[in-house]
């Protein structure tokens, strides 16, 4: 063992279980965490990580075991009880209040008062400050519901860091972040670390979890695997734990995707945006997708890309510009529209955009099929049962209950549904706004080779993920937007991480133009389409295919 | 109220001039919009302007009027209280103000008397007595003992009080009669449906319904004749009232008696007023006239019944 | 036998269920001839027949309220409408040459449902599209409503003369009250139609998450519509039933406070207010021990100042009955049942 | 990865969404201002107010007279204090339907120990602590229980006007010497003008709310119940005792305004103040605060009496409307209003 190990540990917990009613989501899990550590806490989705996480700051009571902070036993009746002993936490799902201002989110609870009022400019002065040292450039007093899902997850850890914390848990901070914020994330963590502070940064991207952590936990279907040091562990080695058996999906889909650049005319555009755009929220902007094609957005948070997919999928009406499909110029008014379009767009915001809570998985996944219906003519109940369970196995949906309420399963797996519901109508615009937020990642590597296969089958997709490499394993062209605007759209070939960070980068350091082939910036339209090789097979493709899934088995 | 008052000190006044201002409990009832109607329609044959206002059963909504009835500068302000008590304040403000008030059809419990200068209205506890005698008339030879049930109007309305009251206080006198079950029927026709349903199962041997008001009664025609009993000769009824559909059935033969409380207040209201104006002293208690209807009064009375 | 026991305890219908049957008790310690039911001229008589009667507003009401507060809504208007439908077929009845004719009566019941249903999508109008909070916007019906209900009569109360009128609220066919007829077919229509179709999963979607549904392509504004525009259809065939009993509109009283039983019948049956799933069969306990309650008040004689009271009582041990602290208390006692039983609790 | 970490610096662009100019036209600051979920419907109501005092004034004679306007106080000051009360409630997305019979309750409880020889100054903090008491119970039976408020309330709301009944059927005098100076004195303003103590006691009130709900830890975390109670107890604020505490307010604010409706009818009567709830409810709404939560102010609240008031005082000006077109008449007003209100702040997204 390190020289960590030599000290006491600063939380311990033994032989932790609890029961939901129907799942056993913790079975006997030991923990422990060291002063001056990162710790991360591993496994699939479902496995546990939230659960264990909730159970030592007491939002859930625990069926069984001992919980220790700093040598003593406790028992937290609450997160209160919990942070009030040091231990500051930032939820999975986001969990702050859109009412109230930036600093409000970021000073609850511990507003500075002067004569028994709340100082309101002390407390301005102090959120600014600690929004600064995120480096992120806020007006304290905007409302914080007028802000994109990743500035709101930087408040949350913005109010997380200000306490003068023990213990920091951070269940997956960055699912919605760029590599910059990522890149500020750590900095900050890493001195808090030097300051002797636990973390506990549960994570499903590896690459973070290696470059920052110290040790780490794994756990899997609610039972303890084990605990490694990260620079003993080999990655490889890592995931067959969490999963329990070998993965080579990934590489095999790199390489499929790097050899197999779709080929497009004009008479397979699908969808064509031209001069597409909404005020106040994205500039106009060109945008064709042709069938089968996977066009990926990059672009920094606030680029604009939400706001592009969503005119796109009708959830927002559009301004200015106009949208062809198949060649017919159409005004999307709403989802519904978009949707008898066979254009399905998944949320970003899967909590409040996305699941029903309250319904069962089976209710959820049918739910925009049966919309594109109508209510009268139901989908037989035989049907519903036989696509939702195609799909629980399809999507690897855990617990495979399809009366299970999605409000009572984990963030990936109640991502994985939200999945199943657009794939179940069939669409031919599949657009997936960060659908791998908070996907474990064998549910990852399937998610993408299930985009794959989908696009081979001739739907086309739009894929916008925080994830640069995802956006470039995955797509044949890539969009990308800065400040709401499309500034360059490109061939994915040759393209690399770097090269495009600093195409998404750019107007900071004008001198650090991408080197790539095909990567030199354009100004805004798009490549002309004419250019492209023309590929017979694309526009031969069944327009309807019946088995949207493509079946990823 | 105490001196009998007098009107503005500026002396009469033209009665096109005359303004009055009118604060009404509300429309909770066909009576009380009789009632309004009829002071509208007298007003206005009268030629003197009514400043009318609806307080929709709230006495807060009463008050408000008055006190902005104050504020207009109005010449007279006559009112129906929605409940007795509580009206010094605002009275003493009016009085300030050197407004006269006239109270109708309700009186309010104030003890000093020199806040109003009249009050017209019907008196509730002799309306139960009439109803009583009645009831004393028809059993005075029975031996046996007289099953009563009694319809109460709204729990704590003064009307539902001393009608109860003044039934009480006369058929005490004869032993024989005997009120078994009271329960409120709210003094809605549905209400006392509902209530003589329920009577009818838990006492199978009831001689006369007392209703505090025609409604309950019809609603207790409506339940007894669903029981398969006849109305008005299985089981006897004695309402409260007078209003039109209570006079039919009374005529019918289904309410053996009614006891009139008239809404018809307008003229008498307009007398007090254009004495006031005159300079002239009014009773401080003015009593409408009223009347009581058997089956054949009814159906003499009932071509010219007006509400 | 103790898993069916376990199972039921478990339900969410229970503790209504058990009040339900504690009201009957009350009744027929109070009144031994309870539960007779007799055949009278070809006519069901008796104390259960009369609940189930004069239930039938009140159900009809909890139906359509039902749907309404899935959606996350609520609809204060529905004693007013029910006022309005009642002044409309009166006087159209009055008016009419012909009062006892079922034709005349066909239009008059016509007409008032006709206006109900703009009334309703006045008040779908009114959140559907222009977003006003439920409780605002049906507050202003309520209030307007009233108002325009004692316009139709003058503030009279209208008596008419029409026996098929009257046999609405007071008829009976194949010996059966016709206003439980009435009641029972709006149920089965409702229940039918939103679980045979995809209506229901709808109504709760949209009740439990508006965005999300919309963003799959739910119509949630053409859904608020039908639903207020269902409610205030219930509450009309509730007004003519109420304006048939007494065979007159009074507009001043036909379905007043109605509204307060019929969110508490939905309530006690178990459809919470915050939206989102609910059961008809509940809103069905829920009016029938809503009813059993206003009955037994009368057939026991409780002194009216206590009525109040009472309903308060049994509101709240229903709901205190109903909470999740108070089911988790239970809980142990259940499982220890179901252990006995041999066979573990399903997940619920 | 790691080149990333020494990347130049670069502030993000995550501001006003609307890309504000420094110095934004007028025209575009009042729409932002209407268009805020925040201030935008409690300005448009204080707008509509002004416009309706107005027109009140160039209609009727007598109307426009600071007297007119203070009688709003004088005739509501009860109502200011249960709109503040709701305003609590309605701020962390609950409802509160017992307002109404817990003011007739304490009515029936000032009004008979009265009358039995107790001292006002007994009956007052006695009637304030029993409402009190109520609101703790009811704010129990809604957290601990998770009883819904609607329901809980309504509860309560049965109950308090039950126990009415059980005080006394009929109403009761209040005759007591402190109570009646307090009904009738007037505190003159100068200028002919004055108001009653009932109005300075809601004003206090209404100061006291504004500072709790803007400048305490209890007064953020009610506004934070309301963005989202989950998130706040995520947070670790103490959701569980403010949510109680806001129904003991409410109760408290109750008697409260049940003490002052004594002042003003000098009597407890059971069936008084029926349907009260819906007033203040309704005034909470029009005052710009949502039902469902986290956005409003005390102050608009007043500004929703306020509107109420003179709704009212437009309508006995008018002096010729009949019953039910005196009931049309408000209803339709009050559908001016929202909707105006509505359309007005709408503009967003
Ligand atoms: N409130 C609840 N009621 C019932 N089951 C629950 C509840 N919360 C979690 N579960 C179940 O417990 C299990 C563990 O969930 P948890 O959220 O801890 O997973 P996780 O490891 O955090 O997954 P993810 O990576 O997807 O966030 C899952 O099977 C989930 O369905
Ligand atoms: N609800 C909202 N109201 C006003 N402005 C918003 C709202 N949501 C987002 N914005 C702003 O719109 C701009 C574009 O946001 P968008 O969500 O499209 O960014 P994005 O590129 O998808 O980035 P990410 O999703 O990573 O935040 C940002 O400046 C953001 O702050
Ligand atoms: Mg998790
Ligand atoms: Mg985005």
């Amino acid at each position: 063992m390190t020289q960590a190990s030599v000290a006491a540990p600063v939380i311990e917990m033994q032989g932790i279980s609890i029961t939901f009613p129907g799942v056993k989501a913790l079975d006997g899990v030991d923990f422990r965490m060291f002063p001056g550590e990162v710790h991360s806490l591993m496994g699939e989705n479902g496995a546990g990580k939230s659960t264990l996480i909730k159970a030592l700051t007491g939002v859930y009571g625990i069926d069984a075991g001992t919980i220790t902070l700093a040598g003593e036993q406790v028992s937290f009746s609450g997160p209160a009880q919990a942070q009030a002993s040091g231990i500051s936490t930032v939820y999975q799902e986001v969990n702050l209040l859109p009412n109230l201002s930036v600093a409000e989110n970021i000073m609850l609870g511990r507003e500075p008062r002067r004569f028994g009022s709340i100082d309101w400019r002390a407390m301005r002065r102090r959120a600014a400050a600690l929004l600064a040292g995120l480096n992120l450039d806020l007006d304290p007093n905007s409302l914080l519901g007028d802000h994109s899902l990743a500035v709101q997850q930087l408040v949350a850890i913005a109010r997380a860091i200000d306490v003068q914390a023990k213990v920091l848990i951070l269940d997956e901070p960055t699912s919605s972040l760029d590599a910059d914020e990522v890149a500020e994330l750590f900095r900050v963590i890493r001195s808090l670390k030097e300051q002797g502070v636990a973390i506990l940064f549960v994570s499903h991207f590896l690459d973070q979890v290696y470059e920052i952590c110290d040790r780490l936990t794994v756990l899997r279907n609610g039972s303890l695997v084990g605990e490694y040091l990260v620079e003993e562990l080999l990655r490889i080695d890592l995931v067959q734990k969490m999963i329990g058996k070998e993965l080579t999906t990934l590489d095999d889909l790199e390489q499929r995707a790097r050899s197999a650049v779709v080929d497009e005319s004009d008479a397979a555009i699908f969808v064509n945006a031209e001069g597409l755009g909404r005020r106040g929220a994205i500039n106009p902007a060109d945008l064709p997708i042709a069938a089968g094609e996977v066009v990926g957005l990059a672009g920094l948070l606030g680029s604009g890309r939400t706001e592009l997919a969503r005119l796109l999928g009708g959830i927002d009406r559009a301004d200015q510009g106009e949208l062809a499909i198949r060649g017919k110029v159409t005004k999307l008014r709403t989802p519904r529209q978009a949707i008898s379009n066979r254009i399905a767009y998944s949320s970003e915001n899967r909590r409040d955009e996305g699941v029903v809570g309250d319904l069962t998985v089976r209710d959820n996944i049918v739910l925009a099929l049966q919309a594109d219906r109508g209510w009268f003519r139901p989908i037989p109940a035989k049907r519903r049962d036989e696509l939702t369970q195609s799909y629980i196995q399809a999507l690897n949906i855990r617990p495979g209950n399809p009366d299970a309420l999605v409000r009572n399963l984990s963030g990936g797996n109640q991502q994985k549904v939200l999945l199943a519901r657009w794939l179940a109508i069939a669409p031919r615009l599949l657009i997936l706004d960060e659908p791998t937020r908070g996907i474990d990642i064998g549910a990852k590597a399937e998610i993408q080779k299930l985009v794959f296969n989908l696009a081979e089958n001739g739907m086309s997709v739009l894929f916008i993920s925080a994830e640069l490499e995802e956006v470039l394993r995955l797509s044949h062209r890539i969009v990308v937007l800065r400040d709401r605007h499309v500034v360059a759209d490109l061939e994915n070939d040759g393209l690399t991480v770097d090269s495009l960070l600093a195409l998404i980068a750019e107007g900071s350091s004008d001198d650090e133009v991408p080197d790539a082939a095909g990567g030199v910036p354009i100004a805004v339209p798009a490549v002309p389409s004419a250019d492209r090789p023309h590929d017979p097979a694309a526009s031969d493709a069944d327009p309807n295919p019946t088995d949207p899934t493509g079946d990823p088995r | 109220g105490g001196d009998g008052g007098t009107g503005a000190a500026e002396g009469p006044k033209a009665l096109d001039e005359l303004v009055v201002g009118f604060a009404q409990v509300g429309a909770e009832s066909g009576w009380r919009t009789a009632n309004t109607k009829d002071i509208q329609a007298s007003f206005e044959e009268a030629g003197i302007e009514l400043k009318f206002s609806d307080a929709q059963q709230k006495q807060e909504n009463q008050i408000k009027a008055i006190r902005s009835y104050i504020q207009q500068g109005v010449d007279y302000i006559a009112f129906s209280p929605v409940v007795e008590t509580g009206w010094d304040a605002v009275l003493n403000e009016a009085k300030a103000a050197g407004i006269p008030v006239v109270l109708t059809d309700r009186a309010v419990d104030s003890e000093d008397t020199s806040l109003y200068v009249s009050f017209l209205g019907s008196d509730f506890i002799e309306e139960g007595k009439k109803a009583g005698l009645w009831v004393l008339d028809q059993y005075k030879d029975s031996t046996e003992k007289v099953n009563i049930v009694q319809l109460e109007g709204t729990t704590g309305a003064a009307p539902a009080i001393d009608r109860a009251e003044g039934f009480a206080d006369v058929i005490r006198q004869n032993p024989n009669l005997e009120v078994v079950e009271s329960q409120t029927g709210d003094f809605t026709r549905a209400g006392g449906k509902q209530v003589m349903e329920a009577m009818l199962k838990s006492n199978p041997d009831i001689d006369l319904v007392y209703a505090h008001n025609d409604d309950m009664g019809l609603g207790a025609i409506e339940a007894i004749e669903a029981a398969g009993l006849v109305p008005g000769e299985d089981i006897k009824i004695v309402t409260v009232d007078a209003v039109k559909d209570g006079m039919q059935a009374l005529a019918d033969g289904k309410i053996n008696f009614i006891v009139e409380c008239s809404p018809l207040l307008g003229n008498q209201l307009v007398e007090i007023i254009t004495t006031l104006n005159d300079g002239g002293t009014v009773e401080p208690r003015i009593i409408t006239e009223e009347t009581t209807f058997d089956q054949e009064q009814a159906i003499e009375a009932l071509p010219d019944r007006q509400y | 036998m103790s898993a069916l026991l376990a199972r039921l305890v478990a339900s969410r219908l229970f503790w209504p269920i058990v009040m339900l049957l504690v009201l009957f008790t009350i009744n027929l310690i109070a009144f031994p001839g309870f539960f007779a039911v007799t055949l009278r001229d070809g006519h069901l008589f008796g104390s259960l027949i009369d609940i189930l009667r004069n239930g039938a507003p009140t159900l009809i009401i909890a139906v359509g309220m039902t749907l309404v507060i899935a959606t996350r809504g609520i609809d204060l208007s529905v004693g007013a409408v029910a006022a309005i439908s009642g002044a409309v077929a009166c006087s159209i009845i009055l008016g009419s040459p012909e009062p006892a004719s079922p034709a005349t009566v066909a239009v008059a019941v016509t007409v008032a449902l006709i206006i109900s249903l703009v009334l309703g999508m006045w008040n779908g109008f009114l959140v559907a599209v222009l977003g006003i909070q439920p409780i605002i916007a049906t507050l202003i019906l309520m209030t307007a409503g009233r108002g325009v209900a004692m316009l139709i009569t003058e503030g009279q109360i209208i008596t008419v003369n029409s026996p098929p009128f009257k046999a609405l609220g007071s008829g009976f066919w194949f010996g059966i009250p016709i206003a439980v007829i009435i009641a029972a077919v709006v149920f089965g229509i409702a229940a039918l139609v939103t679980r045979r179709t995809a209506l229901g999963m709808f109504i709760e979607s949209v009740g439990i998450n508006p965005e999300a549904s919309r963003q799959a392509g739910v119509r949630a504004r053409g859904l608020l519509f039908v639903v207020y525009t269902f409610s205030a259809l219930c509450a009309a065939i509730a007004g003519l039933i109420l304006t048939a009993n007494t065979a007159a509109a009074d507009a001043n009283n036909t379905g007043l406070f109605i509204e307060l039983d019929a969110i508490l019948a939905v309530v006690i049956g178990g459809t919470s207010l915050a939206g989102g799933r609910y059961s008809l069969v509940g809103t069905l306990v829920g009016a029938l021990v809503i009813q059993t309650l206003v009955t037994t008040v009368y057939t026991v004689g409780i002194p009216p100042i206590a009525t109040m009271v009472f309903k308060a009582a049994v509101v709240t041990i229903v709901c205190l009955l109903q909470s999740p602290t108070t089911n988790e208390a239970l809980g142990d006692f259940r499982r220890r049942l179901a252990m006995r039983a041999g066979t573990g609790v399903a997940a619920s | 990865m790691t080149k990333l970490l020494d990347a130049p610096e670069r502030p993000l662009r995550t501001g006003d969404p609307n890309g504000t100019a420094p110095r934004a036209g007028l025209a575009r600051r009042i729409r932002n201002l209407l268009t805020s979920p925040k201030y935008g419907p409690v300005t448009v109501t204080a707008v509509l107010f002004v416009v309706i005092f107005i027109a009140g004034g160039l209609r009727y004679r007598g109307f426009f007279s600071g007297q007119v306007f203070l009688n709003l106080l004088v005739d509501n000051s009860y109502l200011i204090v249960l709109a503040v009360g709701m305003t609590f409630v309605i701020l962390t997305g609950g409802i509160d339907l017992s307002v109404g019979a817990v003011v007739a309750l304490s009515g029936m409880i000032a009004a008979s120990l009265l009358q039995t020889g107790w001292s006002p100054a007994a009956v007052i903090p006695l009637i304030l602590v029993l409402t009190s008491i109520l609101g703790l119970l009811v704010g129990l039976m809604i957290h601990v229980f998770k009883v819904q408020p609607f329901i809980a309330t309504l509860a309560a709301m049965f109950l308090a006007r039950g126990l009415c009944y059980v005080i006394s059927q009929s109403s009761i005098s209040i005759t007591d010497p402190t109570f009646v100076q307090l009904a009738v004195a007037r505190i003159p303003l100068g200028g002919n003008l004055s108001i009653t103590p009932s109005v300075i006691i809601a004003v206090v009130v209404v100061a006291i709310a504004v500072w709790v709900l803007h400048a305490t830890r209890f007064g953020r975390t009610v506004y934070a119940i309301g963005g989202g109670e989950q998130s706040g107890l995520l947070m670790g604020l103490p959701v569980a005792r403010t949510k109680v505490l806001v129904y003991v307010i409410s109760g408290f604010c109750s008697g409260m305004a049940g003490v002052l409706f004594t002042f003003y009818t000098l009597s407890g009567y059971p069936l008084t103040a029926i349907g009260t709830e819906l007033d203040a409810i309704a005034a909470v709404v029009i005052g710009g605060t949502l039902l469902t939560g986290g956005y409003g102010f005390v102050l608009g609240s007043v500004l929703g009496v306020l509107v109420l008031g003179v709704i009212q005082t437009i309508i006995t000006f008018e002096g010729t409307l009949s019953s039910w077109w005196t009931k049309i008449f408000i209803g339709a007003l009050l559908l001016v209003f929202i909707i105006l209100q509505k359309v007005l702040t709408s503009r967003r997204r």
